[in-house]
């Protein structure tokens, strides 16, 4: 793994910068995109995701919307790590990283910055927020391969 | 049964009658006592983490909404169903309100067909009867067999296709009629109708498996079975409870508002749960699930069999006792002192440390089938004893048109 | 105010957060610490007298039904009202169901106005919203001052004679407004108008009298005054309550029924109270209103007061807060912690041990006047000290756009 | 006070006679009669009670209805008393019922038969069984001087 990643401040930095500077945080209009809005209950995050999926493959993820920096980083970050990837391979990067949260073995490698959340599951009340973007994503490929 | 050792588990127990008799309580089909576990989960939540549930914004809150909802989860795998097709609610008569309100209102048109019977719960038929009155539909009733009870026949008589809901209890709680669900659920969905069943008096009892039961929706309230006052169940099929509307509205319930009028709702089993909800009676409810499955359902109801036969067998050695439901195969016995008016006897037999109900019935299931205008009901359950039964055996035995007025003088 | 002493009766203070701070707990509008009194007399209904009130066939039930009703002399004396006039609900959403289905959908007619604000809670907004959807009668909204405040001179310039029903917050949740009831049932009156106040967060904190306020109905949660969750009080003006319908039927409310439909409802309060009630709870309640009275009200709404002057001047005194209702006056404080998501301050602050709420309010409430999505809310109870507010304030100041990732690393 | 009172057999056989044959009990068809019907809430007894007062005076009393032995004796008893009497009257010796029936001092002499009910206090559940058919006169007695 990259070593850089042992350090905490450099995974505090990476929340940071993916919070101020979200990855991918703009809608588009386009009727190939699949769509999911996430309205937590009991938190404040509100957002909507969007994925465009052709040939097993997932092309494009956007988001938007009202969020916290933990909700909002790592929406961020999933969009990164996904795009491009096929459902196959996307499959087990999502698995990787509910792994981490629930404290269980995970690949380092596959989760690249995503890394920065291995505490999470530590402050049990915001795991959610660590995992809306990705319970939207896994959402829209089940969605596309129906 | 280790009836000893369930005993020292209810604090009631230890106490005594004013005058210092044993208390005898007959009178578990209007609410049940409380283990120690129900009453320590109470009493943790009071102590431990006192705050609201349904945030998680600190460590405390998190904890409560962990716990809240983990009882659905002990209901789920209780009456074997999903855990988000159990909605929390103040007990039976609320779930049934529910119902009768936010499906029945919605679906039902002029000409339908509610079906129940002249045996139910003012629960189970009042709100009908709103129900049918402000839609159009009709109130049709199950004829009732010579004993008073709903049979399979009667209510193969009775269903027709105009019949859109039946709406009846699993266990009556005057007779204690046990009524074979999974045959009327087949029968009714036969017709098109849904079933919902009130399972007030079934579920402390028997094992209940809704997916067995094959019934649409179910009710039951937890202060029946050990549990606390003011919280209970109401199970429905999800596809039913996404079309059902909520009876109340408010926080909680929606997910997402504006003041323009847009209104997101919650999914079930949420959408139903406005407003902070009994958060520690429902904790007590989750224990008292626990207890009464650690003991065993069928254990339970095999026991409770064992003492209403011989408590049968005991009282109709008696010349003074004219039972009314001796078919019934619940823990209720439905009696009178021949000559003596429920009440009176009522009386006696808390003068000497006896708890039953003398209850009116109404108008026409009574002339029917009783022949009175009220009885004395004993309904028994799994931490009654035959020691008990003897005594209250003895007492029944005592009283007579001479010998009721002695508690006046 | 012996502020120890009080504090030695909530055994809630004896527990520490899972870092081992000592609990500080600022979420009091959601609900609060429930004394020792409170908890001894649910208790005492589980070991002492077990079993369901609204009969009397039988000591323990006549015990607990006699208990049961002075609960209603309790409440009558704690607001001012007559104890037929206390209806008891399973808290204040409940009680603003029941007046916006049972008396709001009755009497609205197409064309007539309710009249609520933007700043009311979810349960005072989406039943009158309801309400006025199936009536054909228009919600309108008193505008907000610039603080987002309802006032007597927004209020006059809301009222109009269309207006039949207004329905508004004692104080209000998220900024803790508070409104002066009284002038605003006199202006109300005048116009033809009945009266609906949402009394959850007044109530607890500082005197009430109904009298005289002069309003027609008034709702509570017992939870929010140190008593149980699962109920609280609905109050009407009885002939109000009369000219209402319940929103549930069942066991306990009616009197006679027959199955002809011919019902027999009984007087308030009685007919709004359906099934088995929450009776430990409410026999809490009745314990949590009377150690409050012990403390006395006014007492506890001076005490906040000078709490909450004293925390405002120290979070004034720091640069990285925005204070959103520096004005009112009330035990709430609303703020933020700037470039810091409300959410995540509200973590960092948990995992200090300090228990507040981060929230988020409608999308216009906050739009207009505090231009951010959530913010963080603490709020204060009688039994909070200044050292807590110390170290809150030590806490608060660490917070910044740096430090708030530290809980997770 | 008439000795006979003392015993207790005896005012058990008043109780029981009243019961078994109850007097005034029966209904009649008279609009100048007042009518009040009561239900106890918390019990079985259902009765209604009728009287006929004029010029300050209870002319008649009458009653039927489902009820226990201690509602049924209690009214009938109540209705022998107060017959004939004023309001004044029967104010007072409604007054001192009461009283008998909260364990206070009372007149037995004003009370005469009703004097059977005097341990019903002692079954405080009982308390509305003795006082059903005495509240609802008490009731048509304030509705007579409206
Ligand atoms: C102003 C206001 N109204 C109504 C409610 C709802 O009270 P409950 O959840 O006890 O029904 C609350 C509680 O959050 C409140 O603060
Ligand atoms: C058959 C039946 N249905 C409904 C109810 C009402 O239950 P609850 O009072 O808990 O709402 C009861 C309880 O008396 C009952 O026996």
């Amino acid at each position: 793994m990259n070593d850089m990643f042992k350090d905490p401040m450099v995974l505090r930095q990476i929340i940071m910068d993916h919070d101020k500077y979200p990855r991918n945080r703009e809608l588009v209009k386009d009727d190939n995109y699949l769509r999911k809005h996430m309205a937590s209950d009991s938190c404040i995050d509100d957002i909507e995701v969007q994925a465009l999926i052709k040939d097993d493959k997932i092309k494009d993820i956007r988001f938007d919307g009202v969020a916290c920096t933990i909700a909002t980083a790592s929406t961020s970050i999933m969009s990164e790590l996904l795009i491009g990837k096929t459902l196959v391979e996307a499959k087990e990067i999502i698995q990787n990283y509910r792994d981490m949260i629930d404290e269980k073995q995970y690949d380092e490698e596959l989760l690249d910055e995503a890394v920065a959340f291995q505490n999470v599951g530590k402050q049990a009340n915001r795991i959610h927020c660590a995992t809306i973007g990705w319970d939207a994503i896994e959402y829209l490929m089940k969605e596309s391969e129906k | 049964m280790k009836i000893d050792a369930i005993r020292k588990d209810f604090p009631m127990f230890k106490n005594k009658s004013k005058k210092g008799y044993d208390l005898i309580y007959f009178d578990n089909a209007a609410t049940t006592f409380k283990p120690m576990k129900v009453i320590e989960a109470v009493n943790e939540y009071y102590t431990k983490y006192s705050v609201n549930a349904h945030r998680g914004d600190y460590e405390l809150s998190y904890k409560v909404d962990t716990l809240y909802e983990s009882v659905r989860d002990t209901v789920a795998s209780f009456i074997n169903c999903d855990r988000k097709e159990v909605v929390f609610v103040s007990g039976t008569s609320a779930a049934l309100n529910q119902i009768a309100f936010g499906f029945g209102q919605n679906q039902l048109k002029p000409g339908d067909v509610v079906l129940s019977d002249e045996a139910e719960h003012a629960s189970n038929y009042l709100p009908w009867q709103h129900a049918c009155e402000t839609t159009g539909a009709t109130l049709e009733f199950i004829e009732l067999d010579e004993h008073g009870y709903v049979t399979i026949e009667t209510f193969k008589k009775a269903i027709h296709s105009g019949v859109k809901i039946v709406s009846i209890a699993h266990v009556t709680n005057v007779l204690g009629c046990v009524l074979d669900i999974k045959e009327i659920s087949r029968i009714a969905h036969e017709h098109g109708a849904i079933v919902v069943v009130d399972g007030a008096q079934s579920t402390p009892h028997m094992p209940v498996d809704v997916r067995d039961l094959d019934c649409d929706f179910f009710a039951f309230s937890a202060h029946k079975l050990c549990g606390p006052t003011g919280t209970g169940v109401l199970y429905g099929k999800y596809e039913l409870l996404e079309a059902m509307e909520p009876l109340m509205l408010g926080g909680g319930s929606n997910a997402r508002y504006d003041m323009c009028g847009n209104l997101l709702m919650k999914d079930p089993p949420y959408k139903f749960e406005s407003g902070t909800p009994a958060i520690e009676a429902t904790l007590g409810m989750k224990a008292a699930i626990e207890y009464i499955q650690e003991i065993g359902l069928e254990k339970i109801h095999e026991y409770e069999s064992e003492l209403r036969a011989y408590m049968l067998k005991r009282m109709k050695e008696l010349d003074n006792v004219i039972i009314y439901n001796e078919d019934s195969d619940s823990g209720i016995i439905t009696f009178n002192i021949k000559n003596v008016f429920s009440q009176d006897a009522a009386t006696y037999f808390s003068d000497k440390g006896i708890s039953l109900r003398s209850g009116q019935h109404c108008a026409k299931l009574l002339m029917n089938f009783l022949d009175t205008p009220s009885t004395l009901r004993a309904s028994l359950y799994f931490y009654n004893t035959k020691e008990e039964i003897d005594y209250f055996i003895d007492v029944c035995s005592q009283i007579n048109p001479d010998s009721f007025l002695d508690v006046f003088f």
